[in-house]
């Protein structure tokens, strides 16, 4: 008895849980182990996943294990620099192959019986060579470990179960042009300050998903506390009124992804005064560089972008956004402790674990070559603001497993998410860049679309 | 021995009999009674207390722990990453965010407790200053929640006389855990 | 393909689960993850459920906070002194709303992104007022907490998500001449000794639930030791023999509400002696009074309760008795530490918390007009019987997740609850009460009433 | 400060220095042993043994713990309700009953064990009384759990001398649970 | 809606699980939760399942508690000396019976009513005998507890659900020729050295059973350890290009019980060298006798043995071993630290705990009639080898989880369990014993056939 | 009272006051130091360091418990069936295969971390030789596992002064289990 495909068992069919109409989202989506299930197989099984950085494996053989969707993976650098991702699962009894979560080898030993598998993740041999031990069934080019494909983007390292689905430029669409400006703007490009931080959250991962497209809103509440201590210059009332970092161009897309750009200013407006006003692109970012550029560096930019890039980056430059389903990166402009504006650069994933948990996964990146003492100024200032023991994002974290489970209770599952504030496409006169554009106060849209992506994900092959 | 130099390493290099100051001396019992004391503090959420027995130079790091195979367990300690890595400022700037009405993750507060056991004083080439190795069980507890989150690991701090009391000169978390168990660290080593 | 809502996935009857011939209950319904998700919706989300006492939260804005089944709920006077029970999971992007378990506040604001509601629910406004972050999808009347229905009785409050139901009042039905025996009785009634005991149990709900309607006959077994120390007056054996505590009156209801009369003497005949014998209702009262009732309560008795309930608060007094599905109050008549007849009330509720587990809640009352030192000493001696560290109901707690771990396994779960022994109704000669009424040694007559409600419950709308 | 004081409180005031006696004094070595025997007599269920070590005007309170906002903390501590409100008759009548043959709450017995740390010691007003402020993690155990079950807090105790040895006048343990984990309290803290 | 007896929901048939033309296994088997509970009905409730040891029980009245499949039962030994096993869950109301897990007693009363048992299940009956309050609906005789059918095997108590199923006898079939050398080969027989350890393992329990019949092949890669210490007489390279201890014969069964026969010398080689060439057997169980049989015990053998059992005994004694489902036995010759030849016999049982638990019993066994010290000695020896703490089985007990977790991902439960390596039966000229015999280097022959047997019981019934 | 004698009845008989050493004698504190020294080296995973800290002559034992009534409690510690029965020839060779590279079920190594706490120190009737009574919390992390496993017990050790340090001659550790909740005892009690 084949149940069928859009229909959930107790009748409930999938576009039901996605109201187009009134933008609502069933809440039960965030806690459905059926509905969970179904997305592992159409989301994480199809679409393209942020797994590691490249730099977090420089040499032939070295490599990380990961995750992608809930399926362990093996992150490797052949001896020819190639970057592969094969399932970290043994193809003879299903053993975990690599147990390390890092390391350099050339060879990777299965250790339950032996079997050994190249960078690549094809298979080498079974022990005792004579007795032909992989058996007589499979000839020994298909006993490899199962292989996903590999893109890179700014030294991002994507893959996908699906082989014959859309390249990663297509997945990437119209961000591209966006975010360019952060992963691909200087010679070197970025490093990965080491390996990810790792925390088990007890919630959905959509929770944290939903809001990384891109939930402007939420700041003047949840992080409240960045305005109660004049982070935005100014105390707590009259911030409110004004609300300046609320202010700014958000853009969105039909594959999910989306991103805010804010004018520094806007943030900062108390710090930088009328400072820059009128000024020409390169004098702004002069003052007040991007995250992570560093004088000498500052040249670089207009070799990698073009002047719209550059006029952009200047003037409203991006400092949130994600990769659909389940990344989030964010770029600060803030000062630090010390009053020095040295700005923090970091990427979250957000690994499923099941419907009730995800992993929450943080990256911190520096510009290659930007000098020693500036990464160090980074690494500190990022691990303020974001990750394990972030002051922003610890509220985050504390509020993502109350909406989870708020999803299991008979009415609490029948609640809906809504996402009644939209802007609505206003794209600026002359904007460069492409997908759906929304200038204003930072509203509903960016989410909407990410639902919208995920709806489409979902009912994929469904002919209605 | 000295905590930097032990904490630089990662991992203690045991035994470290250099130095180590009896459990009868009196060095070694205000040592151990400002753990205590340091402990009360945070358990009670009197945060601006715990602020004041930290030294202007201090330094307050938690590196990374990875899984890794016995023969690479240098690495299994990760300084190029951490959770926290703090100086006086930015852990006042963390009180700071605490003492406002909107730091949520912690208001309502979790309900702690910091266990300090395996205590060892050491001391240092700095005549006023001594090495502190303590084993930390910390347990955690939030809203309705009925099993105690936990995290453990060894803190090589250092301590400078001030007063009749110390400061806190630098510390150093070796945590256990790859994964951390609980959504955040909000809450002091 | 919508399923058969009365037929489980497996092809098992709802009605097959309960088989009334035999008076057999398959234990199956202790373990099975789907029969817990229809009670969720068929019991907890029909019948009314006790959350608090209104002495709990005595003033305009005060509030506690508690789940109503398995979603949880605010509990909140509001500035008129009226009380309202609300889901408290946010219209908006469903964080909870209160976070803290109890408090004082006019208004409610969610952290996430600041909707703010009053303390009857309805919705104020969201930041940033300017910018309608509500939406323009749902009206600001519309945007409120999901509020239930609330009704209170002797100050408990009630609260159903039935809006159409039965009153609480037909609710109660027969049990309310009973009941108002002990929550109805003085002119400023009982008040609660603070917020509740909370512990989990690692049990079904109804390991419990079907002990509360009401298990006489486990004492002698489970609460042993109560004989064995000469509790009851007298040792072992003898006690047994006659097992003086197990006879009395109990009534029961088709509603599943049930509860159980004991002349006082007969739990402690060698306390008590023949010195009751032949007294008047009101000589009687002054020499063992209900618990909670002091002297200069006495003569209120009399204003709140008909000759009749007095009678039989003097002669066979209700000792223990539950609401249905998830509430057993005791009143108990014992000695304290000090041999002073000090008397304790208590009352529990069973939370549901997934099929293998429930929160067993205790809350403690006096008579709010008794003096301050009989409310300590209440205090310290319903410690002593009831909740966390109870002497008597520690017993209870270890013996329900036996219960339900045996309902697992594949013999298990084919397992029988077995109500074999009935008295059957025998009315006594004018006997002023309503219900079923049982006379004699406390058997399985209304716990099976119990289990035919929660049939009732479970198949409503079948139509056979 | 004194045990009644601090308890009263329902946290204790840190840093608590008034009063505090040095761990190398006999007096706070004598405190410490106390504490250690009393864990011994309770894991090893020798439950007369231990009520021979409480004085007969004993007080032994567990107060309720609550989620409040921070600016709620005081209400965090309820005493108007509690786990334990017990006093030497009461705690010898749990006695009595654990010492019949159907005490089945903890028959089969629960495998338990009392970590007792960060133990401070002082005096207080009464010069033969002591006050003893010491963390508790205890680890319970039943049947087949392959898991363990715990409860943390602080104990504010008072004891008094009473020949070679104490006896405990009053224990008040702050527990760090709103929704306790374990079936019930079953086991003394 | 009753399902298909062979179809899982999502519309995958049983037999679609394990390919026989390609002897894979989908991983799929090791995870999913519905699979599991047809095991339990259709292996657990049909399979004899080995609970305990007679000599665990000696006295009239000595009980043990133990799991038959996921179901608590009381194994018992009445007054006469009969061993019986009856279902530790109260008839009256699911209650567990017996609370501890050994003890002695004529009668096991139910703590909750008080219900009573004899050691045979049978009721005795209930409190308070004139209020007869175990009813009118059943008689007495037919409120005992549910009882198993129990069948002794040297010793070990064998218990199956299945009360018109095939005898012990059938069920064991040809290995008894086999088993019989080390389960009733002495006059006294083995007694077991007290209860068994436990230990919960994070893993399905085929993770451990379909290793159990008989993976030979993995000693020398998750083992090595005992190759890089030379236990096997040789240094690293050398032992594996030979693998002597992986040469012997393997023998198979249609029932899933299977064990491998190795002549010692191949695994001790270096130790025992040429020593043993050309000697009869009774010469050559005088140098090496089985592990636990003594000099004294020596004449037995061949009292209890047929000649070809005890020439098999002698040059090709079986090692180790499994009765299908859960059960594994190994037989270890080698040298404790000392040096000497002591040997170590043991069982493991894994009791199933849900989809993705199992909890991994280890029993040790001594000749009854061998020396006092021979005993201790041997128990040092078996603890080191086998169990919680053993120097080999560790890496097992950290290596099946890994296979459980990996078979949870969408694309690790698309992967399979491979049997590709056959050495095809092969028995040898006059080899005594039945069954599959299969000579040479330990390959998947035997794994199959467990396979093959899983599949019998999970398909039982269908009419292909 | 001694070491053996303890063991040997599973339980502790306490109190024991025969021959307890106060905590500010020497002797204590350098048995004390001993076990902190002895947690140091197993958290870090130096064996071979941790095993010349071991007699020649030593006995390591760890029996079985299990779940029996209140008044079978003496048979609620096994010794007829053990975890670990060892001596130093075994313990030896346990720690010659952590020293290979094949040692899986520790490699990669857990994370753990020993909270030796309740530390009481005896005389014996060997002068060269201490009874050691404390409780063992051995808190365990692997791989990406998020909550801790934990192992809680009482250690009743003999020491035998050995130049400046001590050798531990013989260990005995009541654990609180029946069912373990951790796949192996891969690790050192
Ligand atoms: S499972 Fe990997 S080699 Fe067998
Ligand atoms: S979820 Fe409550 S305001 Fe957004
Ligand atoms: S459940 Fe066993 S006697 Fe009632
Ligand atoms: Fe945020
Ligand atoms: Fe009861
Ligand atoms: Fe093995």
């Amino acid at each position: 008895m084949k149940p069928d495909a859009f229909c959930l068992s107790d009748g409930t069919t999938l576009d039901a849980l996605i109201n187009t109409d009134t933008r609502e989202v069933s809440m039960r989506v965030l806690s459905d182990a059926e509905i969970y299930n179904l997305e592992m197989d159409r989301i994480f099984g199809k679409a393209w996943i942020v797994l590691a950085h490249a730099s977090e494996i420089p040499n032939p053989g070295d490599y990380v294990t990961r995750d992608l969707g809930q399926d362990p993976v093996i992150v490797t650098r052949d001896k020819d620099g190639r970057i592969h991702v094969s399932l970290n699962i043994c193809p003879h009894r299903g053993m975990r192959v690599c147990t390390a979560e890092a390391g350099n080898t050339g060879i990777h030993r299965c250790n339950y019986h032996g079997w050994a598998f190249r960078s690549d993740g094809s298979f080498v041999g079974a022990p005792v060579e004579r007795e032909k031990m992989h058996g007589d069934v499979f000839a020994k080019e298909s006993l490899g470990l199962v292989k996903a494909r590999v893109s890179l983007y700014g030294g991002l390292v994507f893959a996908t179960w699906s082989h014959d689905g859309p390249t990663l430029e297509e997945f990437l669409g119209d961000v591209k042009f966006y975010y360019d400006m952060l992963f691909c703007r200087t010679d070197s490009g970025l490093e990965a300050l080491g390996p990810p931080q790792r925390v088990l959250i007890n919630a959905n991962w959509k929770t944290a998903g939903e809001q990384s497209c891109v939930d402007g809103y939420h700041t003047i509440s949840l992080h409240r506390y960045l305005l109660d201590i004049g982070q935005y210059g100014g105390i707590g009332d009259e911030v409110y009124a004004n609300a300046p970092a609320m202010y700014g161009v958000d853009i969105g897309t039909r594959q999910g992804h989306g991103l805010r750009c804010i004018p520094p200013e806007n943030t900062f407006s108390a710090i930088m005064g009328g400072r820059l006003d009128g000024l020409t692109p390169d004098e702004r970012l002069k003052i007040l560089p991007p995250p992570g550029i560093t004088p000498n560096l500052l040249p670089q930019l207009r070799k990698h972008l073009s002047d719209e890039q550059v006029r952009l980056l200047a003037e409203a430059p991006p400092q949130a956004g994600g990769f659909f389903p389940n990344i989030l990166w964010v770029f600060i402009y803030a000062p630090n402790a010390e009053g020095e504006f040295v700005g923090a650069l970091g990427l979250h994933s957000f690994v499923p674990r099941g419907p009730d948990h995800f992993e929450f996964y943080t990256w911190f990146f520096v510009e290659k070559d930007a000098p020693e003492d500036t990464k160090q100024k980074m690494l500190a200032m990022s691990i303020f603001y974001m990750g394990s023991s972030s002051t922003i994002e610890q509220d985050d974290s504390d509020t993502w497993p109350h909406m989870s489970s708020n999803a299991k209770g008979p009415q609490g599952r029948k609640q809906t998410l809504k996402y009644g504030a939209l802007v609505g496409e206003n794209k600026p006169q002359g904007w460069p860049g492409g997908g759906f554009v929304y200038e204003g106060f930072s509203k509903d849209d960016n989410q909407w679309q990410w639902w919208l992506a995920y709806r489409d994900y979902m009912l994929a092959g469904k002919t209605s | 021995m000295t905590a930097t130099k032990t904490s630089s390493e990662g991992t203690a290099s045991a035994p470290e009999t250099a130095g180590l100051i009896p459990m009868n001396s009196p060095t070694y019992i205000d040592a151990a009674n400002f753990l205590f004391t340091e402990a009360d503090l945070l358990d009670e959420l009197q945060y601006d207390a715990w602020l004041a027995l930290l030294a202007e130079d201090l330094r307050y790091t938690v590196p990374l722990r990875q899984t890794r195979s016995r023969a690479d367990q240098a690495q299994s300690v990760v300084r190029t990453m951490k959770h926290f890595d703090d100086n006086y400022l930015s852990i006042k700037a963390r009180i700071d965010r605490l003492n406002t009405n909107s730091a949520w993750a912690e208001d309502p507060p979790s309900r702690t407790r910091r266990f300090v056991s395996n205590i060892r004083v050491y001391t240092t080439d700095v005549a006023t200053e001594l090495a502190v190795k303590s084993y930390l069980l910390l347990s955690r507890n939030r809203y309705e929640h009925s099993s105690m989150m936990f995290i453990s690991g060894v803190r090589h701090d250092r301590i400078r006389r001030h007063g009749e009391g110390f400061k806190l000169v630098s510390r150093d978390v070796i945590i256990d855990q790859s994964v951390l168990g609980m959504p955040n660290l909000g809450v002091f080593l």
